[in-house]
Protein backbone atom coordinates (compact mmCIF):
# COMPACT_ATOMS: atom_id res chain seq x y z
CA UNK A 1 0.00 0.00 0.00
CA UNK A 2 0.97 3.36 -1.24
CA UNK A 3 0.53 6.23 1.81
CA UNK A 4 1.81 9.47 0.26
CA UNK A 5 -0.98 10.85 -2.08
CA UNK A 6 -1.31 13.85 -4.47
CA UNK A 7 -5.09 13.34 -4.72
CA UNK A 8 -7.64 14.42 -2.87
CA UNK A 9 -7.37 12.51 0.38
CA UNK A 10 -10.88 10.01 1.04
CA UNK A 11 -12.26 9.87 4.34
CA UNK A 12 -14.24 6.80 3.17
CA UNK A 13 -12.06 4.72 1.61
CA UNK A 14 -9.62 4.52 4.37
CA UNK A 15 -13.03 3.56 6.85
CA UNK A 16 -13.54 1.06 4.48
CA UNK A 17 -9.31 0.09 4.71
CA UNK A 18 -10.45 -1.15 8.17
CA UNK A 19 -13.68 -1.84 8.77
CA UNK A 20 -14.34 -5.54 9.50
CA UNK A 21 -17.66 -6.76 10.53
CA UNK A 22 -15.46 -8.52 13.50
CA UNK A 23 -14.79 -4.98 14.85
CA UNK A 24 -17.32 -2.93 15.90
CA UNK A 25 -15.01 0.35 17.16
CA UNK A 26 -13.18 2.84 14.49
CA UNK A 27 -11.34 5.73 15.33
CA UNK A 28 -10.46 8.62 12.66
CA UNK A 29 -8.03 11.30 12.62
CA UNK A 30 -8.33 13.77 9.27
CA UNK A 31 -5.88 16.85 9.60
CA UNK A 32 -7.28 19.71 7.57
CA UNK A 33 -5.05 22.86 6.27
CA UNK A 34 -6.00 25.75 8.70
CA UNK A 35 -6.22 29.32 7.39
CA UNK A 36 -4.11 30.52 9.78
CA UNK A 37 -0.84 30.31 11.04
CA UNK A 38 1.20 32.10 13.39
CA UNK A 39 -1.36 35.23 13.07
CA UNK A 40 -1.25 35.06 9.43
CA UNK A 41 -3.94 34.68 7.02
CA UNK A 42 -2.94 31.12 4.80
CA UNK A 43 -3.96 30.85 1.45
CA UNK A 44 -2.42 27.46 0.35
CA UNK A 45 0.03 24.91 1.22
CA UNK A 46 2.73 22.73 -0.48
CA UNK A 47 3.84 19.36 0.81
CA UNK A 48 6.56 17.80 -0.28
CA UNK A 49 8.04 14.80 0.95
CA UNK A 50 11.63 12.55 0.62
CA UNK A 51 9.24 10.25 -0.87
CA UNK A 52 11.13 6.70 -0.25
CA UNK A 53 11.65 7.73 3.09
CA UNK A 54 8.37 8.56 4.06
CA UNK A 55 6.76 6.05 2.23
CA UNK A 56 8.97 3.84 4.70
CA UNK A 57 8.39 5.48 7.63
CA UNK A 58 4.86 5.24 7.36
CA UNK A 59 4.71 1.55 6.89
CA UNK A 60 7.02 1.03 10.14
CA UNK A 61 4.64 3.45 12.16
CA UNK A 62 1.91 1.22 11.01
CA UNK A 63 3.57 -1.86 12.02
CA UNK A 64 4.27 -0.82 15.26
CA UNK A 65 1.06 0.57 16.43
CA UNK A 66 -0.16 -3.19 14.99
CA UNK A 67 2.34 -4.87 16.99
CA UNK A 68 1.25 -2.45 19.85
CA UNK A 69 -2.40 -3.22 19.68
CA UNK A 70 -4.90 -5.24 18.53
CA UNK A 71 -5.52 -2.95 15.74
CA UNK A 72 -5.87 -2.31 11.67
CA UNK A 73 -4.88 0.68 10.62
CA UNK A 74 -4.70 2.76 7.77
CA UNK A 75 -2.39 6.17 6.87
CA UNK A 76 -2.52 8.55 4.36
CA UNK A 77 -0.42 11.74 3.54
CA UNK A 78 -1.18 14.32 0.98
CA UNK A 79 1.48 15.93 -1.16
CA UNK A 80 2.07 19.01 -3.42
CA UNK A 81 -0.10 22.22 -3.50
CA UNK A 82 -3.39 21.85 -1.39
CA UNK A 83 -5.89 24.88 -0.60
CA UNK A 84 -7.61 26.07 2.79
CA UNK A 85 -10.09 22.87 4.09
CA UNK A 86 -8.62 19.86 2.69
CA UNK A 87 -7.29 16.90 4.25
CA UNK A 88 -4.02 16.89 4.60
CA UNK A 89 -3.34 13.54 6.69
CA UNK A 90 -6.27 11.19 7.49
CA UNK A 91 -5.85 8.23 9.90
CA UNK A 92 -8.04 5.34 10.46
CA UNK A 93 -7.89 2.84 13.31
CA UNK A 94 -10.04 -0.15 14.02
CA UNK A 95 -10.61 -2.52 16.38
CA UNK A 96 -12.99 -4.47 18.67
CA UNK A 97 -12.61 -1.66 22.00
CA UNK A 98 -12.78 1.83 21.65
CA UNK A 99 -10.24 2.58 23.70
CA UNK A 100 -7.49 1.08 21.61
CA UNK A 101 -9.14 2.39 18.78
CA UNK A 102 -8.70 5.59 20.43
CA UNK A 103 -4.88 5.62 21.81
CA UNK A 104 -3.92 3.58 18.58
CA UNK A 105 -5.46 6.65 15.99
CA UNK A 106 -3.86 9.17 18.24
CA UNK A 107 0.19 7.21 18.74
CA UNK A 108 0.00 7.07 14.48
CA UNK A 109 -0.59 10.83 13.99
CA UNK A 110 1.77 11.44 16.61
CA UNK A 111 4.90 8.97 14.85
CA UNK A 112 4.21 11.41 11.15
CA UNK A 113 4.30 14.18 13.02
CA UNK A 114 7.63 12.59 14.65
CA UNK A 115 9.20 11.08 12.01
CA UNK A 116 7.91 10.95 8.80
CA UNK A 117 10.07 13.30 6.29
CA UNK A 118 7.57 15.72 4.82
CA UNK A 119 7.92 19.52 4.53
CA UNK A 120 5.51 22.26 4.69
CA UNK A 121 5.69 25.43 2.52
CA UNK A 122 2.92 27.80 3.48
CA UNK A 123 1.77 30.88 0.95
CA UNK A 124 0.18 34.08 3.22
CA UNK A 125 -2.43 36.64 2.29
CA UNK A 126 0.04 39.55 2.55
CA UNK A 127 2.43 37.75 -0.19
CA UNK A 128 4.85 36.39 2.09
CA UNK A 129 6.22 32.17 1.93
CA UNK A 130 7.42 30.15 4.70
CA UNK A 131 8.58 26.90 5.57
CA UNK A 132 6.73 25.61 8.39
CA UNK A 133 9.35 24.90 11.65
CA UNK A 134 7.85 23.51 14.67
CA UNK A 135 11.78 23.73 15.86
CA UNK A 136 11.83 27.44 15.67
CA UNK A 137 10.67 29.87 17.72
CA UNK A 138 7.59 31.88 15.65
CA UNK A 139 6.74 28.43 13.51
CA UNK A 140 8.26 29.11 10.21
CA UNK A 141 11.53 30.30 8.47
CA UNK A 142 10.90 32.92 5.55
CA UNK A 143 11.10 30.74 1.91
CA UNK A 144 11.66 32.22 -1.25
CA UNK A 145 8.67 31.77 -3.78
CA UNK A 146 10.19 30.13 -6.18
CA UNK A 147 11.38 26.40 -6.58
CA UNK A 148 9.20 23.57 -5.97
CA UNK A 149 11.51 21.23 -4.20
CA UNK B 1 23.52 14.33 -1.36
CA UNK B 2 20.26 14.86 -1.38
CA UNK B 3 18.69 18.26 -0.08
CA UNK B 4 14.90 18.86 0.70
CA UNK B 5 12.59 21.78 1.51
CA UNK B 6 14.58 24.66 2.73
CA UNK B 7 17.78 23.28 2.57
CA UNK B 8 17.63 22.33 -1.32
CA UNK B 9 16.48 26.03 -1.37
CA UNK B 10 19.42 27.70 0.28
CA UNK B 11 21.82 25.46 -1.84
CA UNK B 12 19.81 26.03 -4.87
CA UNK B 13 19.83 22.47 -5.59
CA UNK B 14 18.12 19.04 -4.79
CA UNK B 15 20.83 16.65 -5.66
CA UNK B 16 25.10 17.89 -5.38
CA UNK B 17 27.63 15.48 -4.88
CA UNK B 18 30.98 15.81 -2.38
CA UNK B 19 34.22 13.98 -2.96
CA UNK B 20 34.38 11.11 -0.98
CA UNK B 21 37.31 9.86 1.36
CA UNK B 22 38.05 7.04 3.06
CA UNK B 23 36.56 6.81 6.51
CA UNK B 24 34.10 9.66 5.31
CA UNK B 25 31.54 10.27 7.92
CA UNK B 26 27.88 12.17 7.48
CA UNK B 27 29.06 15.14 9.65
CA UNK B 28 31.88 15.26 6.67
CA UNK B 29 29.18 15.55 4.30
CA UNK B 30 27.60 18.44 6.29
CA UNK B 31 30.53 20.51 6.86
CA UNK B 32 31.65 19.97 2.74
CA UNK B 33 27.82 21.18 2.16
CA UNK B 34 28.21 24.26 4.93
CA UNK B 35 31.33 25.50 2.83
CA UNK B 36 29.28 25.83 -0.39
CA UNK B 37 27.52 29.39 -1.54
CA UNK B 38 24.28 29.29 0.55
CA UNK B 39 25.90 26.55 2.28
CA UNK B 40 25.87 28.37 5.91
CA UNK B 41 22.49 28.76 6.46
CA UNK B 42 22.56 24.75 6.88
CA UNK B 43 22.64 24.04 10.77
CA UNK B 44 25.84 22.35 11.95
CA UNK B 45 23.39 19.36 13.36
CA UNK B 46 21.01 19.11 10.73
CA UNK B 47 18.86 15.77 10.65
CA UNK B 48 20.09 13.17 8.22
CA UNK B 49 19.32 9.95 7.18
CA UNK B 50 21.37 6.98 5.06
CA UNK B 51 19.80 4.56 2.78
CA UNK B 52 16.42 5.49 4.32
CA UNK B 53 17.13 5.49 8.05
CA UNK B 54 17.96 8.59 10.00
CA UNK B 55 22.04 8.54 10.99
CA UNK B 56 23.91 10.21 13.76
CA UNK B 57 26.65 12.70 12.31
CA UNK B 58 29.42 9.98 13.21
CA UNK B 59 27.71 7.58 10.93
CA UNK B 60 30.39 6.47 8.61
CA UNK B 61 29.63 6.53 4.72
CA UNK B 62 30.22 3.31 2.04
CA UNK B 63 30.06 3.96 -1.71
CA UNK B 64 26.85 4.31 -3.07
CA UNK B 65 25.18 5.18 0.08
CA UNK B 66 22.23 7.30 -0.20
CA UNK B 67 22.63 10.49 2.15
CA UNK B 68 20.29 13.15 3.04
CA UNK B 69 19.74 16.26 4.66
CA UNK B 70 16.45 17.09 5.84
CA UNK B 71 14.87 20.42 7.32
CA UNK B 72 12.86 19.83 10.53
CA UNK B 73 9.73 17.62 9.67
CA UNK B 74 6.58 19.43 8.78
CA UNK B 75 4.14 16.72 8.56
CA UNK B 76 0.75 15.73 9.45
CA UNK C 1 -30.45 19.19 14.53
CA UNK C 2 -31.93 15.67 15.11
CA UNK C 3 -29.47 13.16 16.51
CA UNK C 4 -31.75 9.96 15.38
CA UNK C 5 -31.88 7.94 12.21
CA UNK C 6 -34.07 5.53 10.77
CA UNK C 7 -31.92 5.80 7.46
CA UNK C 8 -28.22 4.59 6.67
CA UNK C 9 -25.62 6.98 8.59
CA UNK C 10 -22.81 8.98 6.73
CA UNK C 11 -19.22 9.72 8.48
CA UNK C 12 -19.03 12.42 5.23
CA UNK C 13 -21.69 13.83 6.20
CA UNK C 14 -21.01 14.53 9.93
CA UNK C 15 -17.41 14.93 9.22
CA UNK C 16 -18.88 18.03 6.58
CA UNK C 17 -20.98 19.05 9.86
CA UNK C 18 -17.97 20.12 11.92
CA UNK C 19 -15.32 21.33 9.37
CA UNK C 20 -14.34 24.19 9.84
CA UNK C 21 -11.03 25.98 7.96
CA UNK C 22 -10.14 27.97 11.66
CA UNK C 23 -9.96 24.41 12.87
CA UNK C 24 -7.06 22.02 11.43
CA UNK C 25 -8.14 18.81 13.52
CA UNK C 26 -10.82 16.43 13.35
CA UNK C 27 -11.62 13.44 15.48
CA UNK C 28 -14.22 10.71 14.35
CA UNK C 29 -15.48 7.91 16.10
CA UNK C 30 -17.80 5.29 14.10
CA UNK C 31 -19.48 2.42 16.70
CA UNK C 32 -20.43 -0.64 13.83
CA UNK C 33 -22.54 -3.56 14.10
CA UNK C 34 -20.28 -6.67 15.32
CA UNK C 35 -21.06 -10.11 13.97
CA UNK C 36 -20.17 -11.85 17.25
CA UNK C 37 -21.33 -11.18 21.07
CA UNK C 38 -20.62 -13.29 23.89
CA UNK C 39 -19.22 -16.15 21.71
CA UNK C 40 -22.54 -15.65 19.18
CA UNK C 41 -22.66 -15.14 16.27
CA UNK C 42 -25.00 -11.83 16.02
CA UNK C 43 -26.91 -11.93 12.11
CA UNK C 44 -28.52 -8.27 12.87
CA UNK C 45 -30.18 -6.23 15.19
CA UNK C 46 -32.37 -3.92 16.61
CA UNK C 47 -32.02 -0.02 18.15
CA UNK C 48 -35.49 1.65 19.33
CA UNK C 49 -35.21 4.58 21.91
CA UNK C 50 -36.80 6.35 24.09
CA UNK C 51 -36.93 9.16 21.36
CA UNK C 52 -37.37 12.59 22.66
CA UNK C 53 -35.26 11.75 25.80
CA UNK C 54 -32.55 10.72 23.31
CA UNK C 55 -33.05 13.49 21.44
CA UNK C 56 -32.75 15.42 24.54
CA UNK C 57 -29.43 13.54 25.94
CA UNK C 58 -28.00 13.58 22.77
CA UNK C 59 -28.55 17.77 22.55
CA UNK C 60 -27.35 18.39 25.83
CA UNK C 61 -24.04 15.85 25.79
CA UNK C 62 -22.86 18.18 22.86
CA UNK C 63 -23.64 21.36 24.47
CA UNK C 64 -22.01 19.96 27.84
CA UNK C 65 -18.92 19.05 25.45
CA UNK C 66 -18.76 22.26 23.51
CA UNK C 67 -18.40 24.19 27.12
CA UNK C 68 -15.85 22.05 28.54
CA UNK C 69 -14.14 21.96 25.31
CA UNK C 70 -13.03 24.21 22.52
CA UNK C 71 -14.63 22.23 19.45
CA UNK C 72 -17.32 21.61 17.29
CA UNK C 73 -19.22 18.27 17.59
CA UNK C 74 -21.83 16.44 15.63
CA UNK C 75 -23.48 13.01 16.37
CA UNK C 76 -26.06 10.58 15.26
CA UNK C 77 -27.41 7.59 16.01
CA UNK C 78 -28.99 4.97 14.23
CA UNK C 79 -32.65 3.48 15.08
CA UNK C 80 -34.47 0.33 13.43
CA UNK C 81 -33.22 -2.67 11.63
CA UNK C 82 -28.89 -3.11 10.89
CA UNK C 83 -27.42 -5.51 9.34
CA UNK C 84 -23.50 -6.69 10.35
CA UNK C 85 -21.04 -4.01 10.00
CA UNK C 86 -23.68 -0.70 9.55
CA UNK C 87 -22.66 2.05 11.55
CA UNK C 88 -24.83 2.30 14.44
CA UNK C 89 -23.37 5.44 15.92
CA UNK C 90 -21.15 8.15 14.65
CA UNK C 91 -19.23 11.21 16.58
CA UNK C 92 -17.25 14.00 14.66
CA UNK C 93 -15.32 16.66 16.78
CA UNK C 94 -13.19 19.39 15.50
CA UNK C 95 -10.89 21.52 17.05
CA UNK C 96 -7.28 23.50 17.14
CA UNK C 97 -5.70 20.92 18.51
CA UNK C 98 -5.78 17.32 17.70
CA UNK C 99 -5.09 16.46 21.77
CA UNK C 100 -8.37 18.20 22.48
CA UNK C 101 -10.34 16.61 19.23
CA UNK C 102 -9.33 13.25 20.65
CA UNK C 103 -10.73 13.98 24.10
CA UNK C 104 -14.28 15.34 23.13
CA UNK C 105 -14.47 12.82 20.95
CA UNK C 106 -14.17 9.95 23.11
CA UNK C 107 -16.00 11.27 26.49
CA UNK C 108 -19.14 12.12 23.94
CA UNK C 109 -19.08 8.23 22.62
CA UNK C 110 -18.52 7.56 26.50
CA UNK C 111 -21.77 9.62 27.25
CA UNK C 112 -23.97 8.02 24.82
CA UNK C 113 -23.37 4.80 26.00
CA UNK C 114 -23.78 6.30 30.06
CA UNK C 115 -27.21 8.23 29.19
CA UNK C 116 -28.91 8.03 26.37
CA UNK C 117 -32.00 5.94 26.07
CA UNK C 118 -31.91 3.49 23.45
CA UNK C 119 -32.28 -0.33 23.77
CA UNK C 120 -30.44 -3.37 21.14
CA UNK C 121 -32.28 -6.77 20.43
CA UNK C 122 -29.93 -8.93 19.02
CA UNK C 123 -30.73 -12.03 16.44
CA UNK C 124 -28.32 -14.42 16.73
CA UNK C 125 -27.41 -17.45 13.89
CA UNK C 126 -29.14 -19.90 16.43
CA UNK C 127 -31.95 -18.66 16.04
CA UNK C 128 -32.42 -17.05 19.35
CA UNK C 129 -32.84 -13.15 20.39
CA UNK C 130 -31.35 -10.99 23.19
CA UNK C 131 -31.46 -7.81 24.78
CA UNK C 132 -28.48 -6.40 25.15
CA UNK C 133 -28.17 -5.45 29.17
CA UNK C 134 -24.78 -4.35 29.91
CA UNK C 135 -25.30 -4.59 33.53
CA UNK C 136 -25.82 -8.29 33.62
CA UNK C 137 -23.34 -11.08 33.64
CA UNK C 138 -23.98 -12.42 29.92
CA UNK C 139 -23.95 -9.00 28.66
CA UNK C 140 -27.07 -10.43 27.43
CA UNK C 141 -31.23 -11.23 28.75
CA UNK C 142 -33.07 -13.49 26.33
CA UNK C 143 -35.83 -11.60 24.60
CA UNK C 144 -39.29 -12.92 22.74
CA UNK C 145 -39.26 -12.79 18.86
CA UNK C 146 -41.96 -11.05 18.25
CA UNK C 147 -42.88 -7.70 19.13
CA UNK C 148 -40.61 -4.84 17.96
CA UNK C 149 -41.44 -2.21 20.50
CA UNK D 1 -46.47 4.85 31.87
CA UNK D 2 -44.42 4.39 28.86
CA UNK D 3 -42.81 1.13 28.91
CA UNK D 4 -39.55 0.27 26.26
CA UNK D 5 -37.49 -2.57 25.13
CA UNK D 6 -37.62 -5.73 27.39
CA UNK D 7 -39.95 -3.75 30.25
CA UNK D 8 -42.39 -3.66 27.42
CA UNK D 9 -41.92 -7.19 26.07
CA UNK D 10 -42.65 -8.28 29.69
CA UNK D 11 -46.02 -6.35 30.22
CA UNK D 12 -47.31 -6.43 26.69
CA UNK D 13 -47.71 -2.90 26.13
CA UNK D 14 -45.34 0.51 25.42
CA UNK D 15 -47.76 2.32 27.34
CA UNK D 16 -50.36 1.86 29.85
CA UNK D 17 -51.88 4.03 32.79
CA UNK D 18 -51.61 3.31 36.62
CA UNK D 19 -53.88 5.40 38.81
CA UNK D 20 -53.23 7.84 40.04
CA UNK D 21 -53.10 8.95 44.26
CA UNK D 22 -52.04 12.10 45.99
CA UNK D 23 -48.78 12.07 47.08
CA UNK D 24 -47.80 9.34 44.60
CA UNK D 25 -44.21 8.92 43.44
CA UNK D 26 -42.49 7.22 41.18
CA UNK D 27 -41.81 4.27 43.35
CA UNK D 28 -45.32 3.80 43.43
CA UNK D 29 -45.74 3.43 39.97
CA UNK D 30 -42.86 0.91 39.39
CA UNK D 31 -44.83 -1.65 42.92
CA UNK D 32 -48.09 -0.46 40.63
CA UNK D 33 -46.65 -2.42 37.58
CA UNK D 34 -44.67 -5.24 39.20
CA UNK D 35 -48.21 -6.21 40.59
CA UNK D 36 -49.49 -6.60 37.07
CA UNK D 37 -49.32 -9.84 34.75
CA UNK D 38 -45.72 -10.27 33.62
CA UNK D 39 -44.72 -7.63 36.58
CA UNK D 40 -42.41 -9.71 38.23
CA UNK D 41 -39.61 -9.16 35.36
CA UNK D 42 -39.11 -5.94 36.44
CA UNK D 43 -36.92 -4.58 39.04
CA UNK D 44 -37.09 -3.57 42.11
CA UNK D 45 -34.94 -0.68 41.63
CA UNK D 46 -35.80 0.40 37.41
CA UNK D 47 -34.18 3.25 35.93
CA UNK D 48 -37.31 5.89 35.46
CA UNK D 49 -37.70 9.18 34.19
CA UNK D 50 -40.34 11.88 34.55
CA UNK D 51 -40.93 14.28 31.56
CA UNK D 52 -37.22 12.89 29.59
CA UNK D 53 -35.29 13.17 32.57
CA UNK D 54 -33.89 10.66 34.97
CA UNK D 55 -35.70 10.49 38.34
CA UNK D 56 -35.29 8.65 41.50
CA UNK D 57 -37.85 6.65 42.64
CA UNK D 58 -38.76 8.82 45.43
CA UNK D 59 -39.48 11.93 42.98
CA UNK D 60 -42.83 13.03 43.56
CA UNK D 61 -45.42 12.99 40.54
CA UNK D 62 -47.65 15.65 39.38
CA UNK D 63 -51.00 15.38 37.40
CA UNK D 64 -49.68 15.29 33.14
CA UNK D 65 -46.32 14.01 34.20
CA UNK D 66 -44.90 11.20 31.73
CA UNK D 67 -43.13 8.62 33.80
CA UNK D 68 -41.35 6.28 31.90
CA UNK D 69 -39.49 3.26 32.45
CA UNK D 70 -35.93 2.41 31.14
CA UNK D 71 -34.40 -1.29 31.30
CA UNK D 72 -30.64 -0.70 31.14
CA UNK D 73 -29.58 1.53 28.69
CA UNK D 74 -27.47 -0.38 25.56
CA UNK D 75 -26.72 2.85 23.06
CA UNK D 76 -23.57 3.34 21.22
Amino acid sequence: MTHLSRQPLSVEALLAAVRDPSRGAVAIFVGDVRNHHGGREVLRLEYSAYEPMAEKECHAIIEDAERRWPVSLALAHRLGALEVGEAAVVVAASASHRGEAFEACRWVIDEVKRRVPIWKREYYADGTVAWVDPTASSGVVAAGQGMAP
Amino acid sequence: VLLFARYAELLGTERTDVPSHPGMTVGDVVSALRARPGGSGLPARPLCAVNLEQAPLGHPLAPGDEVALLPPLAGG
